[in-house]
Order: structure tokens, then C-alpha cells, then sequence
């Protein structure tokens, strides 16, 4: 099993394999001053609000709404419900019920956070992960289960929540999002009493790696596209972790392109929401993209045909349980006397009631028919479809009338 | 009626959409400041701006990208690959994302971006500079794919391209550039997916596109010379492939040689020989004879001259036919 | 002889080849520590360390690309990509690259890549994870395609890809993944370019390859009992192509039907019908009758079942061969 | 022409179309910190040979041979000789003799500082652009003009120069790169032995924008690899300023990736080959990947069917002349009695020699019938190509006996 040319297992070259020497700013990657951190892990804000972006160092206050109870309670509802959306969608899974479901746990922060952020007029591309950003942009949640129900690639109508369709070719929209910023700076400048507006790019530590990830900000950086990029670094791509893709945080990225890059705690829902804010102010003002790097952890399988415990360990899960995004929303509502279990107990219901017709919703969404699909490839009329939909139809026809097929 | 090449006709029909739809732009390499590498932009920048003609960064998955990204706020984009052979960076974004965009959003949503690529060779040209790589593009559904082949045609169809609601491939013959033809400006052709016939004919048809037809055309002379009355069509359109006329065709003559200069194997040629022989078996005195490059990277430019499909190698494919 | 399914094949046909000769490598998206999201790499990463079995970072282009590099240097690299609807951004590398380098060198360099890709439908999966891009590649000269259909082919076709001087791409079936079947280990099967005629037969000729051949062996049983004997031939290798298997075989049964799960239109199904009317011309009784996908992305999971060529779509293609 | 969407001309926005609010520090970039220039457009020898990369400041005297006289006389040889044969090509271009010839003047001292840095056993990947650097590694200079008469897509025996044959899919080889490098890494582990060695890449500025120039500084990253990537930021893309690709100095792209990158003045070939050996010596030291940005200029065209008058200012081109890469070392090997009036004759002779029997040599190259380009297409036999063989040989054949065609 030895060869001439190869070392084999025995003889491991650790560094060339990628071994621990990873320059990453300590394993959780969230404690020095380039990342923005407000509201700790015990569940109480800290009275730093800045953190150095690029050389200088940035003064998040203006963006934070840490004082606002109201505001507070209702990232936690986000984040609550949307978790709830997740637990039942999974469970619909191991029932049949869904072909696949891909969960959100433990990214609740940095989706609710940065979804929170957006103004109406914004436009967000998400990968296929973004559930909590898709209830902040008001799509219904049982539409975002069609695609995993098999009964659609879509689910809803893009335009009506500035929400685009999950893309599951790994950071494919990215580059839609800087396309999208340069129709939104050509309307603005024809017509200038447009409300300001950005896109905003959702991808993975994994997806980073991919070249349209570099196009993207090659081309945004070019154009000064109002595009903020939001990368959920989760530290795993299924089974590979984000120290194969990078041995740098990621937010370092933007500065080799020329615009702002910071890496926020993404755990932490008011500095998500804080920083996300901030960038899309510059965005929208013409001051071009941003780069954020929310660094946060996957607590559940890649999807539900994943098994991580095939390839990390239980420790490290166990140490980010530490460090839910829910729960330290949570110990600060409580400790600080901003909600009682009124509150709690109200949004349980909430959830209960937004989970309960789901199952039936599932059931009962609309099988499509082949004959739907001939009708959605191309807008105007073609003759090979048309003839290929007459052969179905009649093919069909023919079992009809054998009794065979419905 | 104006006399202009096929660049200049691109060039005038590209002008008529930015001047008549102001939610068109240009985007591609080098096509602002020099007007593209053939020149097939010339001046427009300078009549519409930096907006609406862009030279974008050296990217093409980046151009197609940020295309789609534009065509969902509204905008047309017309994009510009310099050669067929640096299309394929940008093929994972025309593949997967451009072409399904209608089918993923069950109709909501349309791309109605337009690639154009000059394509073939014959130009003396070195690596990736003389490919036709048209057959790659038409097996994806949700893409159309046409191919001018004379100023007329180039006009109007980069203009149909534009108006089209589906995403459009526009290869354009690049040795033709220089072709000269009358334009008429007033009035559009006809359907730019259907298939015209050029030269009527009863002992064979002949098929072919874009760089070819000329070719063709001269071929089906030479046959006459010889007695033989050849129908010669042009194709114009790859994706939808207009079967009807084709057909037709071949159910008077008998007989179909088709031509292209991308290499046989797995060419489109084979999806025409296959649906002809099928929809005209009864009927086929012959079988339907290919003629196409050889299954080799595209060879250098000192013996294009024996790889490209001439005027010698439809006469002998016509030969071939006839002897059955 | 063992029995194993056509996963635990590969995988063992890849220990083979990594025990064999120190200059092999694989690499690829979550084959090491996960052994692969079809579990084809198990345990190799174990038993050969991380530089034998390299998880390499997300990128399709990146993981084609360096591969040609380190088999410029000597090495072997065996590329997974993860599922056949992401192996996009890799196709510059595939087609302008890859495929080239041996003309490009004047045959002085060779790139003896392997490129491992699960493909097909019927796994009731979401969108990019069933489809059937092989024709894409089938028209690049330089690069050889094969795809096995059963565990003996799977352990032996995985280890003369890589043995080949030049490169392949193996269509890995996935929805056959857990097909299982006897294994002779001690004896190679015959050249993995050729085909296969699994069921001798005299009135037709049904040809398959990959996941649709149990489907097209079933057909035959199916039609045997309506009196036709069908024969099957398992195509193996989809680029060459092993036309005089095919066409010997239609010289003597008179009709052919092709069937593949990729759209018929510009599918390897055109090529083989063309050719096959050409070489059999006189013999064919009807035209060749294509079974395949429809021009449409491939549709999502619920309707697959209707999408896919199945036992019933082949015996109509047959009918209609029949009603000649 | 006015529409109500989008501005035209007359109502431009210049930051929107890319102005001049580039942030590029200065307009030859070559005069801050992090930037290292040893020998000025005055040919005078710097004293400061050091240069900030990423936050340290880096010393490169060690690698700087700036005192050994019959070194630097030939650098300039090099220099002199592929400038002179850049002439006679463009020259043989315009005679008909070559389909296209893609200038290297203004480059020399980019191409063959760096080409004069790698040690035997390195290898180097060029765009089509290397000429200098093939000189540097012994390939016979007339084998660079078989690609441009188009009788192959070669030329030259890769393996015995360690020069890769040129690639004209932008940025393609730098992944080649990446991967021999990991090659070279695999080799070296196997039997410590062997000489340490890196691979190089060149691209260029255009070319940086490309998703595979990412991907390879990605990879390189991630696996350590022994990988020099090196780009030439001549400053234009055919007709498109590098400010259209960046509007920060491209070497600030390495640190995102975690590794050094460092701008060269690329008109100072005593600076690029420091600057080459250091980064050498990084990545042969198993310290991983560097990049180095060469700023230089294109003196000449794109190619020879390109008119550079359409996009850019002879303003600018005279401007450059003055830092020619050759001038600057003529004037300093002069001033300081390196070199006399005899070398410079004895040199001219030496060009002279070079290029004369060019022609003959372009003239003479065989012509390969396409009957060659068949079997070159598989290494193993193959039923399709041995099939359309045939059909060619025969069709050939039937010319023959016409009389028709040789
Ligand atoms: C181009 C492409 N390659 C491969 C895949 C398969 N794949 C799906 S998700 C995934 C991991 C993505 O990781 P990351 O970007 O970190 O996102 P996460 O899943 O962690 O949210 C992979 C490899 C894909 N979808 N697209
Ligand atoms: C993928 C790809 N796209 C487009 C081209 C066409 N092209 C050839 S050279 C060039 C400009 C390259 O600029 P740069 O990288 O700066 O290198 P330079 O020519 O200046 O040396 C372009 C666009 C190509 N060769 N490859
Ligand atoms: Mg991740
Ligand atoms: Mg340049």
C-alpha cells in the first residue's frame, strides 16, 4: 500500500493536508477589534459599539436599537418563530412529507438580524438556507417549503416580497445581486426620487471559494453597485470546515477589492442588525459595497440527509449550544425586565399557530402535472415544445384509455 | 435600400434597440472605447454613454451574471463574448441559472438576456478563436439560439433578439462580417426561428447556417452545372430548429446533406439527420449525409483550409447522397 | 465472486487503483472525512491520508484546474463532482483545458485525468441534482466518457479510466447506485470503450446506457412476451462511441431505439441515430425512434416520474418502430 | 435617443460608469511603501531595500544583486535581446509572415527579473505574452513563432525548459499552476531530496478579474502550496484600464487570501528579481503562496491587430518611455562604468545574430498537414478519429487523381 511517489497515511505532512496552523483570530473568531460584538454571550450589551473596519475604526451607535424593547422583543419573535418553522419542517421531513429540508438552527441571528435590516425597497438574493431572512421579507412559510415538498423550484413571487428564489448553485447569485445593484443605480440616476435602494447577497463560507464570488466583487467594486455582501460563515460546507476554504476571516476579502469587510458576531442579532444596517447605508448612498462576514455556526446537519457526526464533534456542538443566537436575546429580555413570560408564553402560541396548518398545507399544496412544466420553459411559443406536449398529451392518452395511468 | 456589411448591419440594429428602448444596455469586453474587437459597437458608447454601452471587467461568468441580475430589474441587456471560444466561463451561469430562470420561477420571472458570440473560423485565426461551439447551447432548454447569415437577416435579428421575452443566443458568423448585402430598414424578416429558403431545388436540399451559407449557395451552382437542381436552406435558427421547412423540403427532394463547421459527433447536424429521417423516412431516397468538422480541437490555422467544410466536400456528400 | 452494489464497486475499484500506483490521487467536495454524499470514497481517506484523498475547497473550476497541474507534474487525479448539475463551473477547464492539452502539446503532454460524476434522475431529489449532461461534453474532442451500468462494469471501467492515457469522465448512475451485483475481481472486463450486447434479440434493437439499462432490459422482457425479441446492447461508452457494435446489430434486426434520460433534442441519441441511418440505410425497416427527456429543464420531483423514459415509453418507441 | 429609464450621454454619471475617483495611490502606483523599487528612471541604485508586505516591513537585501556587475550586464542582455526580437516579430508580422504577434515591450524588465529568479528546477506558467521569460528558461526563441504562423498550438517541449506551453484562455494556467505546485509539494515529501522547488503563474491585470485567478489563490491558501503568482499590471486589458478591474493595487488581493503580496515597480528589473527570489524562496520553503504585482506599462499594442490610438492617450505612452525598463539600466550600468561602449556593440552583434536567421527560420518551419492534428487528439487509439482518418485520406485521394489539390 506504500508507494515510491506518494507518502500515505502514515507518513502525514499535516501542513500540506491543512493541519491547525490557521491564522484565524482564535477559534471562535469573534474576539478582537475587527469584529463588532454588542450583545454577549451572558446576555448583556456591551458599551463598545465600534469595531475597525479596514484601517479605520467605525462607530456602529447611529445603527443600534439595543434601547428599543419593542424592536427587541421582535428580533426574538423572529428568531423564535422562525426556529419553530425549522423544528417542524425537519420533523415534516422524517415524515415523508418533504423530499429534503435544509435547517437554519443556530443562524437565526444572523438571518433575523440582517432580514431586519432591509428597508421595502431592498432586494435580497438568498441561497437556500434563508428561511429567517424569507419571514422578514413577509413570504408565507409554507411556500418555502414547495420547493422541498418537489412541487415547484420557485415557491413565490420574487417581486412581491424583493426576495428572489432560493439558488442552489453554489454562489451563482451573488452576481445577480451586483446585476440587480446596477439596474438599481440606473433607475436612481434617471430618476432620482427613487427611495435609495441595495441588494443584498446571502452565500456560505463554502460558496466563497467559488469564482463568482470574486466576479462579484470585482464587478461591484468596478461599478460601485449599492450590494451588500452577506456571508454566513457557519463554518461548514456539509462536511468540510471553513479553515479549508480560508485561513483568514473571510471579511478580509473586501479590502483586496477596494471596499469595507467586518466580521460580526452572528450569534448576536442587534450587532447583525447594527452592522447590516450601517452597510447598506453606504451602499445606498453611492458609496459602494460592503462586505460582511457574520460569524456564526450551523447546529443542525448540513440538510437532512447530512450526518455530521460523521465529521465533527459533539464537543464543538456542544460549546456553540453556548452560544445560541435565541438564548442570549432571550436572558437579556428577561434579566432587563423587557419580557415577562406573558410574552413568551404569547409567542409560543404565535409559533404553535403558524406550525399548526403546516402539515396540512404540505398535503394539500398542488401536485403539478408534467403538462404544467411544457408550458414554463421558454415565454413565446416553440414548436419542438408544443410538439413535444402534443406526444405527451396523446402518450398519456393512450393509458387513459388502457386504464393504466391516470 | 442602404448596402452595408454584416458588422455594420449588427452595428445599425444594435443602435435601433438602445435608440428605441431606453431599458437596453451593451455589456462586454473592449465594446465601449473600441468598439469591440470587430467593431461591431463602434460609436455607440460615444452616442449613449458609458450606462447604456459598458466595458465591463474582464469576466465572462461576471457579464452573464450581472446580465441576469439587470434583466430582473427590468433592464435588456445585450452581452458581448469576444470569441466562441471564451464563452465557457460564463457557461455555468448561462446553463444553469439564465436558461432555467422561466421553468424555476414556474413563469413568474424572465431573463430576456442576449449573448452574442462571433463564431466559426476561417479567419486564420489561433486557439479559441474559430469555434462553433453552437451545439453545447442548444441541447438546454429555455435558451434560443439563431445565426445570421447575411446583412438582412443580422439587422433585423439582433433587433428580434432584443424584443424576444426568452434569453437569445446570437452567434454571428465573424468570417461574414465583412459580407455586403442590402439592408431594408423599414421593413422587418420574418419570424427569426424559422428557417428560410434561399434556392429552389428537386433532386436534394441542402441545410446550412451562419458562416456556411454562402458556401452552400455555391455548391448548389456548382451541382447545376452538373444537372443537378439543389434546394439550398438556411437554417437561421439552431434552437428551435425550424423542422417544417426542412421537412418539407425533404419530402419533395429526397435527399439532405447538412452542413456546419462545428465537428460532426454530437453537432446539430445529428438532431436534423435523426428528426428528418423520422419525420421523412418514407420518403428518403438517401441518408441524410453530414458534413462538419472532424472530432479534433479546432486545428491550426495553416490547414483550417482542409478542416473547414468547403465547397468540394458538399459536392462530394451530395455525391454520396445521389449514389444510393 | 463477491457481491456488491455499484457504489461499494467504486469504492473498491478506487482502493484498487490508490493501492496500485502511488501517483493516483482523488479529490473532490466532501470525499474525505464524509466519504462523499454517496459514500463512493469511504474509508479511503482513513486508509490512504488526506493527500491521497484531498477535500479540496468549494470550487468546481478549481478542483479541474489543479488537476491538470498535478497531472502535468505525474500524478493521477481522480476529480469527484459532487452531482452532475454542478460540474458547470468547471467546463472551461473540461473543454478548453482538459481537453485539449494532448493537441494543444502536439501530443508531447497528457492530461490522464479522471473525472467522476453522479448523474440522472429518479432520486426524487431538487433542482441540479438529476440531470444527464454528457452530450455536453461527447462533443469535445479529447475527452472519453464512460458510464457504467452494473457493479462489475463500476469496478473495473473506474480503473482503466484512470489506467487511460487519456481523459475520461465517468457518468456514474446514480439512482444505481445500490444496484447490486456479482463482482469478478480477478478478471478485467473487456475495453471500457465498447458495448455491451446484454440480450441477443431479432426484431429490434434497443440501446441504453447507465441508469436506463434495466429499464431497457425490462422493455425486452415486456415486449418478449408480445412475441418480439428484443436485442439490448448496454452502450458503456458514450464517447467513441462503438458504432459497429450498434450498427452490426441493426444490420440484422432492421430497427433501432435509443434511449437515454438526457432531452432528446441535441442529445448523444441524435448522433446515434444519424449515424446509424447512414451505416444501416438499407436495412433499416423504420426510422431510429429516440426515447429521452423533454426539452425542459428537468422537471422537479413530483412529475419525474412522467419525465423519465420508463419500461412503458420504450415499448411505445418500439410500437412505433413496429408500425413501419 | 432620450429615454425615460436610463440617462444618456449628455446626463452622465461618471462614478456610476467608473470615474477617476480611483483610489490607486498615485498614478504609477509605484511610490509608497509598499512598493519596491531599488533602481530609479534615473538609473540610480536606492538605498532602501525594503518594502512594507502586508503589515511587516520586509528586507529584501539579501535577494537584491545589484552589486555583482556581470549580473546586471546581463540582465540587460536579456532585456536588449528579447526587446530586439519583440521588433523583428512584430516585424515579420507585418510582413505577412506571422497571423498576429502580441508585443512584450515595456515588460522586458517584469518578464525577465522574474524569469532570471527561478532556479531550473521551478516551472513556470505564462499567459502568451512571456517572451522574456521563455528567453530566460532557454527556449529557442524562434519556437515562440510557431504558434503566431500558425502551425501549432505549441511549439516548444514544456518538460525539458520547465516552460509551460503558452495559454490564451485568460487565467486558465494559474490553477495549473497551483496544482504542480502541490505536485511539487507531494514529490518533495516523498523524497526530501530533491531540490525545493515552486511553480510560478503570470497573468495579467485584465485577467485578475477572472473567477480561476480566485479559485488558485484559494486553493494555493488552502493547501500551502509552493506557488508564486505573478501578474503583470501593465495597465491595460486590450483597450480596458486596470481601474476598471481594481481600484486598489491588485497585490492587496494576497492578503485575503492569508498570504503576502507585494507590489514592484515591474520597470526596474533589479527590484522584480529581488523581489521574485524572495517569494520564491517563501513558497520553496514550504511558507506557501506570495503574489507579486509587476507594475509596468505596455509600451506596445495589444497585439498587431490592435490600434491602442483608440483608447488611450500618446501622452501617456511618452510619459512611459521615459521609464523604459531598459534605459534606466543602460543609464545606470554607463554612469557607473559597469559597461562600455564594446558591450553595448558586442551585444548589438549578439542581437543581430538572434534575429537574423529569423526569417529563414519562420520561412522554413514546416507546414503540418491536418492528416498530423489526428493523432494528436488521444494518446490511446480511437475508432471516430481512425474512422474520419480514413474519410479524409480517401477524400484527399479523389483530389489527387482529379488533379484538383495536392
Ligand atoms: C456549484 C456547486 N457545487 C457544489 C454544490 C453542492 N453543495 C451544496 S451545499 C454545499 C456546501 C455549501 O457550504 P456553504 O457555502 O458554507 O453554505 P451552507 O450550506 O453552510 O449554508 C455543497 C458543496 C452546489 N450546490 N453548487
Ligand atoms: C477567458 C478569456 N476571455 C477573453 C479573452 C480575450 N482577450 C485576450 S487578451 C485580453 C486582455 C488581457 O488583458 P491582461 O490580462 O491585462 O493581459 P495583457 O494582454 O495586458 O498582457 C482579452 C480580453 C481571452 N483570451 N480569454
Ligand atoms: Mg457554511
Ligand atoms: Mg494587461
Amino acid at each position: 500500500m506504500n508507494g515510491s511517489r506518494l507518502p500515505t497515511a502514515e507518513f502525514e505532512a499535516e501542513d500540506v493536508a491543512r493541519g491547525p496552523d490557521v491564522d484565524e483570530a482564535g477559534s471562535s473568531g469573534t474576539d478582537d477589534a475587527d469584529t463588532l460584538h454588542i450583545l454577549s454571550e451572558q446576555g448583556e450589551l456591551g458599551s463598545t459599539l465600534t469595531a475597525r473596519v479596514g484601517g479605520e475604526v467605525v462607530d456602529f451607535s447611529p445603527y443600534v436599537r439595543a434601547d428599543d424593547a419593542e424592536h427587541l422583543r421582535s428580533l426574538y419573535s423572529d428568531m423564535y418563530l422562525i426556529r419553530r418553522f425549522d423544528q417542524e419542517s425537519t420533523a415534516l421531513q422524517r415524515q415523508g412529507q418533504l423530499a429534503l429540508w435544509v435547517p437554519l438552527t443556530g443562524q437565526e441571528g444572523a438571518q433575523i438580524g440582517s432580514g431586519r435590516a432591509l428597508q421595502p425597497q431592498d432586494y435580497a438574493f438568498p441561497t437556500y438556507r434563508e428561511h429567517g431572512v424569507a419571514l422578514t421579507r413577509g413570504v408565507e412559510p409554507a411556500d418555502l417549503l414547495r420547493l422541498f415538498r418537489g412541487v415547484t423550484n420557485g415557491g413565490w413571487d420574487p417581486r412581491e416580497h424583493n426576495f428572489h428564489l432560493y439558488t442552489l448553485v453554489l454562489a451563482a447569485q451573488c452576481l445577480h445581486a451586483v446585476g440587480y445593484a446596477m439596474g438599481l443605480q440606473r433607475d436612481q440616476l434617471a430618476d432620482p426620487s427613487l427611495p435609495p435602494a441595495a441588494s443584498i447577497a446571502y452565500f456560505g463560507d463554502g460558496a466563497s471559494s467559488e469564482g463568482d464570488v470574486h466576479e462579484s466583487m470585482v464587478f461591484a467594486a468596478s461599478f460601485k453597485a449599492p450590494v451588500v455582501f452577506f456571508c454566513q460563515n457557519n463554518q461548514w460546507a456539509i462536511s468540510v470546515p471553513s479553515t479549508v476554504q480560508t485561513r483568514v476571516p473571510l471579511a478580509q476579502r473586501a479590502a483586496g477589492y477596494g471596499f469595507p469587510g467586518i466580521r460580526v458576531d452572528g450569534n448576536d442579532v442587534v450587532a447583525v442588525e447594527a452592522v447590516t444596517r450601517w452597510a447598506l447605508e453606504h451602499a445606498r448612498s453611492g458609496e459602494g459595497p460592503v462586505l460582511i462576514e457574520a460569524y456564526t455556526y450551523r447546529m443542525s446537519a448540513h440538510t437532512t440527509a447530512d450526518d455530521p457526526t460523521k465529521y465533527r464533534l459533539s464537543e464543538d456542538e456542544r460549546q456553540w449550544r453556548a452560544r445560541d443566537p435565541l438564548l442570549r436575546l432571550d436572558t437579556h429580555l428577561r434579566s432587563t425586565g423587557q419580557a415577562d413570560d406573558a410574552f413568551f408564553e404569547d409567542l409560543d402560541a404565535r409559533a404553535r399557530a403558524m406550525t399548526t396548518g403546516l402539515r396540512e398545507a404540505v398535503l394539500s399544496m398542488r401536485v403539478p402535472d408534467l403538462e404544467d412544466r411544457f408550458a414554463s420553459v421558454y415565454a413565446d411559443p416553440h414548436p419542438l415544445v408544443q410538439e413535444e406536449l402534443a406526444f405527451f398529451r396523446e402518450y398519456q392518452a393512450g393509458f387513459a384509455d388502457d386504464g393504466q395511468v391516470s | 435600400m442602404p448596402t452595408m456589411t454584416i458588422a455594420k448591419a449588427l452595428n445599425e440594429g444594435l443602435r435601433a434597440v438602445l435608440d428605441g428602448d431606453p431599458a437596453t444596455l451593451l455589456m462586454g469586453e473592449d465594446i465601449g472605447e473600441l468598439g469591440g474587437v470587430y467593431r461591431v459597437t463602434e460609436g455607440l458608447k460615444r452616442d449613449f454613454g458609458a450606462l447604456r454601452v459598458v466595458d465591463t471587467p474582464l469576466g465572462e461568468s461576471g457579464i452573464i451574471g450581472t446580465a441576469i441580475g439587470l434583466a430582473l430589474r427590468g433592464y435588456r441587456p445585450v452581452c458581448e463574448i469576444q470569441f466562441d471560444g471564451f464563452v465557457f466561463p460564463g457557461f455555468n451561469q448561462i446553463t444553469t441559472q439564465l436558461a432555467k430562470l422561466r421553468t424555476r420561477s414556474d413563469g413568474m420571472l424572465s431573463a430576456p438576456v442576449v449573448i452574442r458570440i462571433p463564431y466559426g473560423g476561417g479567419i486564420g485565426s489561433i486557439e479559441h478563436h474559430s469555434e462553433s461551439p453552437e451545439a453545447l447551447f442548444a441541447h438546454t432548454a429555455g435558451l434560443r439560439i439563431i445565426t445570421p447569415s447575411n446583412p438582412q437577416d443580422a439587422y433585423w435579428m439582433i433587433q428580434q433578439a432584443v424584443t424576444s421575452q426568452d434569453p437569445v443566443i446570437v452567434f454571428e458568423p465573424k468570417r461574414r462580417y465583412w459580407l455586403k448585402g442590402e439592408v431594408d430598414t423599414s421593413t422587418p424578416v420574418s419570424d427569426p426561428f424559422s428557417a428560410h429558403t434561399l434556392r429552389a431545388g428537386t433532386d436534394a436540399t441542402v441545410v446550412a447556417y451562419g458562416p456556411l451559407v454562402p458556401v452552400a449557395l455555391a455548391a448548389a451552382n456548382a451541382a447545376e452545372a452538373d444537372g443537378r437542381s439543389i434546394e439550398v436552406i438556411d437554417l437561421r435558427s439552431i434552437s428551435p430548429i425550424d423542422f417544417d421547412t426542412v421537412t418539407a423540403s425533404v419530402l419533395r427532394t429526397g435527399r439532405l446533406v447538412v452542413a456546419h463547421e462545428a465537428p460532426t459527433f454530437g453537432g446539430i447536424g445529428g438532431e436534423i439527420a435523426a428528426r428528418i429521417s423520422e419525420r421523412a423516412f418514407l420518403s428518403l431516397e438517401a441518408p441524410v449525409i453530414r458534413v462538419g468538422g472532424f472530432h479534433m480541437p479546432y486545428p491550426v490555422a495553416r490547414v483550417e483550409e482542409h478542416y473547414l467544410p468547403d465547397i468540394d466536400r458538399i459536392l462530394e456528400a451530395l455525391d454520396r447522397a445521389f449514389a444510393y
